[in-house]
């Protein structure tokens, strides 16, 4: 890791991973700078935003960006961590494209609005789906299920 | 023009290697009459033969991935001990994964070669197992 | 007038098409023959892969995962168990991981010949399907010797796998990786410099390396473009390190050459199959397959670790969040398809509307790992 | 006492009923052809790649067709709701009318051929450019947007293959000197063996026009008309029940029709290729000879028809298929200027043999 992040941004916290990557965490609304930072600074060159995955840990949504260079084989996550009750974050389609998908999986699992995103639709569930279903709190009262009318 | 004859040759090949096919034994399977020998299959669940060795111990229902295929019933016996009532297994929800013959403690539980268990009727794909 | 009169033609290749792989919904504003805009409704196929795994024990989760990409079920169960594995800083035996080797490398030749089979069907070309199938009908038969199952095969546990592999079913490999290349050589001769199928898919559907980057593609689609990425190369695991085989890749990113590359990806798993065989051919004696744990009783610990895979469509990455107990706090799927999928409105912006059909069939992309 | 001269009703009754015979012998004939090649063709392809193709009909698979067309006639008649009634039901009537007269023209042997007009071959091909009008009315009329696109296809495609097959017509009428097809064919029976025939001196004219009337079948390196892999269906994806089968049987029709007219114009006719025929050997009277003859003609000239019967289908098992602009390009830019190379080339040889 031949470059500190530290030094421009404040890092809440970095730890190491037990499968080999580094994770820093970092506060919500500098995310967008953060990606951009580490995408266009030539030492670390992190050019490929592999995936962005979202996580519910005791009533906050971790959602953490796992970034690949390509030049020089690094990987590095970087991890916000989003109030459930005001799931609002800037959106970094516009940093790389790949996560425009991305993002509007997880609006339609979670309910993390995206600012800025081009189309925040629903991807997976039909349009008129009620409630996010990989929340803890999700219950689904449809009646045809079985569990619902035993 | 030379890019135009090696067109016509590799087409010509092409013509070819189709062609010596129709030499080459058909190699379909004609399915009702004869049928593939399958000796290491995880096919339909049934439940070893002899005695009932069954303790009711649960594992098998807690191992199977899709919940509420396999229902344990249990009585009281004489010396107010728990002994296995009735063990059925719904064969319509199995996924045949074989989770459960492997994790059985008394292997009561095995998985025969046989795929084709299809029925008309919900209720025969319900094999039960009592005491 | 004009303003209201919409001068393109909206079709819509509907879920139930012959050439979608899988049930994919392609809303199509067409101008004539050429594509205007494009815009794909996904979620058909989505099963709740990761809700299911929050309710469910390791234990339990272990057959659902063959289903995420049930044309490569070793893959997907390599990526679940090496994050588990690492969590629990298990070591595998030496045998377990060269079997594992071994049935990877023959599921991405029948995963490739699958997709190979349904490209040349999309493009017209019938008769070659079938020879495909035979091929990959012989491999699902060795599949069905070793695990019991043709697919959903259930067959890797936490520390290793479940049953060893007996002497003659590796002749049997070893009978069919040597006649394979007279068979690749057969679909060569007919389609490779086929003047139509050149016609069908050179220059169609280029993706270039920047392109392939911002968008997250990975695998062949990637290295067609002209990065070395191969996670076996970059970041070995299992035994990849004492291999040696090479890495096909090329720089015109077209569909012709990721034709090119998976046919030569193909011969590359056989080199990989044939030492794997060679080398449990010498110890076919010990049979210490897996670290026989009580896997009921597999607890993850606090945190979250990746484990991740090269699949035959990409980079499979499952990560996962344990929270003490033995059923995981939440598994995300990273799946390649999803990121193909992505590039196509994108590369395909005024092209003609048969050229859909080549660039879709060549980027390998199958729905039920969009969907999950 | 001329018994046979009495004619009971005038002569208008006679004349139509001569043809109306004569059309429907060829029309059950051609019926039973079409089914026979339909199981030919699932059987060759299914040979072709390793399988074995239906045996479970009859032995092997021999009443597969019958079993076919039964159920085609009992499958319901759905016509869309949005579709315009006329058109929808005259399409296929309309495809498979002109492919049901044209059979007449074809001279099977020596004596018989139902229509023989002096510009057989001419009412042939212009005859056989009827159906694309009904493909273009079935695309039209089934108001669904796949059999649109697929019939403007075929139609954009007719525009290339027409010009090429005229032109390499014109070169055999060249060499024959008669638009007549009997004309033709004993035109290739000079020095009565197998080099008298029009495909040795246009043979590029045999090329482009076996090229032009595999697209004029929409089989498949230019079957755009009914692409599966892009339009589900192409122009026949609303039809069903016998407006199904009309199609179909059109289809499998017009490859026998065309495949038989290649050999009478390229491959002479009934013409044993050895001059020769077995029946000549035999000692028999003359009254019994001719019809044996007759009869071998009819076999050689079915047997050419097999040839390129086998040929066509071998073609589709082997190659994928064409861009719609790629073939157009491919049409006009190659087939048609080689058909014209061809014409000179024949008139060259007509200048220099002379002999004919």
């Amino acid at each position: 890791m031949n470059f500190d992040l530290s030094s421009n941004f404040n890092i809440l916290k970095s730890e190491t991973l037990k499968s080999g990557q580094t994770r820093f965490f970092v506060s919500k609304d500098d995310i967008v700078n953060v990606l951009t930072f580490l995408k266009n600074v030539p030492e670390c060159d992190f050019n490929v935003l592999k995936s962005v995955s979202c996580a519910q840990i005791h009533d906050n949504f971790e959602i953490s960006y796992y970034l690949y260079s390509s030049k020089n084989l690094d990987e590095v996550i970087i991890l916000v961590s989003v109030p459930v009750n005001c799931p609002e974050i800037l959106s970094v389609v516009d940093v790389f494209k790949s996560a425009n998908w991305d993002e509007r999986e997880i609006y339609d699992l979670f309910g993390v609005k995206f600012i800025n995103h081009p189309n925040l639709k629903r991807i997976l569930l039909p349009e008129e789906w009620q409630g996010h279903p990989l929340r803890k709190d999700y219950i689904n009262e449809d009646k045809r299920l079985r569990w619902n009318y035993e | 023009m030379v890019k135009f004859f090696r067109h016509i040759i590799s087409l010509i090949i092409g013509y070819f290697t189709i062609g010596s096919n129709l030499i080459k034994k058909p190699v379909t399977v004609f399915y009702p009459e004869k049928k593939k020998e399958h000796k290491n299959l995880r096919g339909k669940i049934s439940f070893a033969e002899g005695e009932c060795k069954c303790i009711a111990c649960g594992i098998c229902k807690s191992v199977c991935p899709s919940k509420g295929t396999i229902k344990i019933t249990t009585k009281e016996d004489e010396g107010s001990k728990k002994v296995l009532d009735e063990l059925s297994i719904d064969l319509s929800q199995c996924i045949q994964c074989g989770n459960c013959a492997e994790n059985c403690p008394t292997k009561t539980l095995i998985m025969t070669n046989d795929y084709e268990y299809s029925s008309t009727d919900k209720i025969d794909l319900i094999i039960r197992l009592r005491r | 007038m004009n303003k209201t009169l919409k001068n393109t033609f909206q079709l819509n290749i509907g879920p139930q098409h012959p050439s979608t792989h899988g049930v994919l919904r392609c809303i199509e504003e067409l101008d004539g023959e050429r594509i205007k805009s494009l815009d794909f409704v996904v979620g058909y196929l989505h099963r709740g892969m990761e809700k299911m795994a929050e309710n469910m024990t390791c234990l339990q989760y272990l057959p659902v995962v063959d289903r995420v990409d049930y044309l490569s079920g070793f893959f997907c169960s390599q990526a679940y168990l090496s994050a588990i594995e690492t969590s629990l800083n298990f070591e595998l035996p030496k045998k377990a991981q060269y079997i594992r080797v071994l049935t990877m490398e023959l599921n991405r030749i029948s995963s490739h010949l699958l997709w190979l089979a349904s490209f040349l069907m999309d493009l017209g070309a019938t008769s070659p399907y079938f020879y495909c199938f035979r091929e990959r009908e012989s491999i699902l038969d060795i599949f069905e010797n070793i695990t019991g199952a043709r697919m959903m095969y259930n067959y890797y546990t936490f520390g290793g796998v479940k049953s060893d592999i007996s002497a003659e079913i590796l002749d049997k490999i070893a009978e069919f990786l040597d006649e394979f290349p007279s068979h690749v050589k057969e679909y060569e001769n007919i389609i490779t410099n086929n003047p139509i199928f050149l016609d069908r898919t050179k220059e169609i559907g280029v993706i270039s390396l920047k392109q392939a980057q911002n968008f997250g593609l990975t695998g062949v689609n990637l290295r067609a473009s002209g990065s070395k990425a191969d996670l076996r190369k970059d970041k070995p695991y299992l035994i990849y390190s004492e291999l040696d085989f090479d890495v096909p890749f090329s720089i015109y990113g077209d569909a012709y050459t990721r034709y090119q590359m998976r046919i030569r990806e193909m011969l590359e798993s056989r080199k990989i199959a044939l030492q794997c065989i060679e080398w449990l051919r010498k110890n076919i004696s010990d049979d210490k397959v897996n670290l026989n744990i009580n896997s009921k009783t597999v607890k993850i610990d606090e945190g979250l670790t990746i484990g991740s895979v090269e699949a035959p469509r990409g980079e499979i990455m499952c990560w996962l969040w344990g929270n003490g107990t033995n059923t995981p706090e939440r598994v995300k799927w990273r799946t390649p398809s999803f990121y193909a999928l992505q590039v196509l409105p994108e590369i395909m912006k005024g092209k003609m509307y048969s050229d859909l059909m080549s660039a879709f069939g060549s980027l390998d992309v199958i729905m039920p790992e969009v969907d999950r | 006492m001329n018994y046979f001269n009495i004619s009971y009703f005038p002569d208008y009754v006679y004349i139509p009923l001569y043809y109306l015979i004569g059309f429907i012998v060829v029309a059950v004939l051609m019926l039973f052809v079409v089914l026979f090649l339909v199981l030919l063709e699932r059987k060759l392809l299914g040979f072709f790649t390793v399988r074995v193709g239906p045996n479970r009909v009859g032995f092997h698979g021999a009443l597969q067709t019958v079993a076919d067309a039964i159920k085609l006639l009992f499958k319901e008649d759905i016509i869309p709701l949005k579709a315009d009634k006329l058109l929808f039901t005259l399409s296929p009537i309309l495809v498979f009318a002109p492919i049901m007269t044209v059979w007449a023209y074809i001279p099977f042997n020596g004596f018989f051929a139902v229509q023989n007009s002096v510009v057989g071959s001419l009412i042939f091909l212009s005859l056989l450019s009827f159906p694309i009008l009904g493909i273009l009315f079935a695309g039209i009329s089934s108001a669904n947007k796949y059999s649109l696109l697929g019939s403007l296809r075929a139609c954009a495609q007719t525009l290339c293959y027409e010009l090429p097959i005229f032109i390499s017509l014109l070169s055999v009428v060249i060499l024959s000197g008669s638009l007549d097809l009997n004309d033709i064919v004993s035109a290739q029976s000079i020095n009565n063996n197998c080099f008298g025939w029009f495909i040795i001196p246009s043979l590029l004219g045999f090329i482009t026009f076996y090229i032009s009337s595999v697209a004029m079948m929409n089989r498949v390196p230019f079957d755009f008309p009914e692409a599966e892999s892009e339009f589900v269906g192409g122009y026949h994806t609303e039809y069903s029940g016998m407006k199904f089968a009309m199609f179909f049987l059109a289809e499998y029709a017009s490859m026998f029709i065309l495949c038989a007219f290649m050999a009478t114009i390229f491959l002479g006719g009934f013409l044993s290729p050895f001059g020769k025929y077995i029946s000549d050997f035999l000692p028999l009277s003359d009254l019994i000879k001719t019809p044996l003859i007759f009869i071998e003609q009819f076999f050689w000239l079915i047997l050419k028809t097999m040839v390129l019967v086998v040929a066509v289908i071998w073609t589709r098992a082997t190659l994928p298929r064409l861009r719609i602009d790629r073939s157009l390009e491919f049409f006009w830019k190659l087939i048609l200027p080689l058909s014209i190379l061809n014409i000179f080339i024949v008139c060259l040889i007509k200048l220099f043999m002379g002999a004919r």
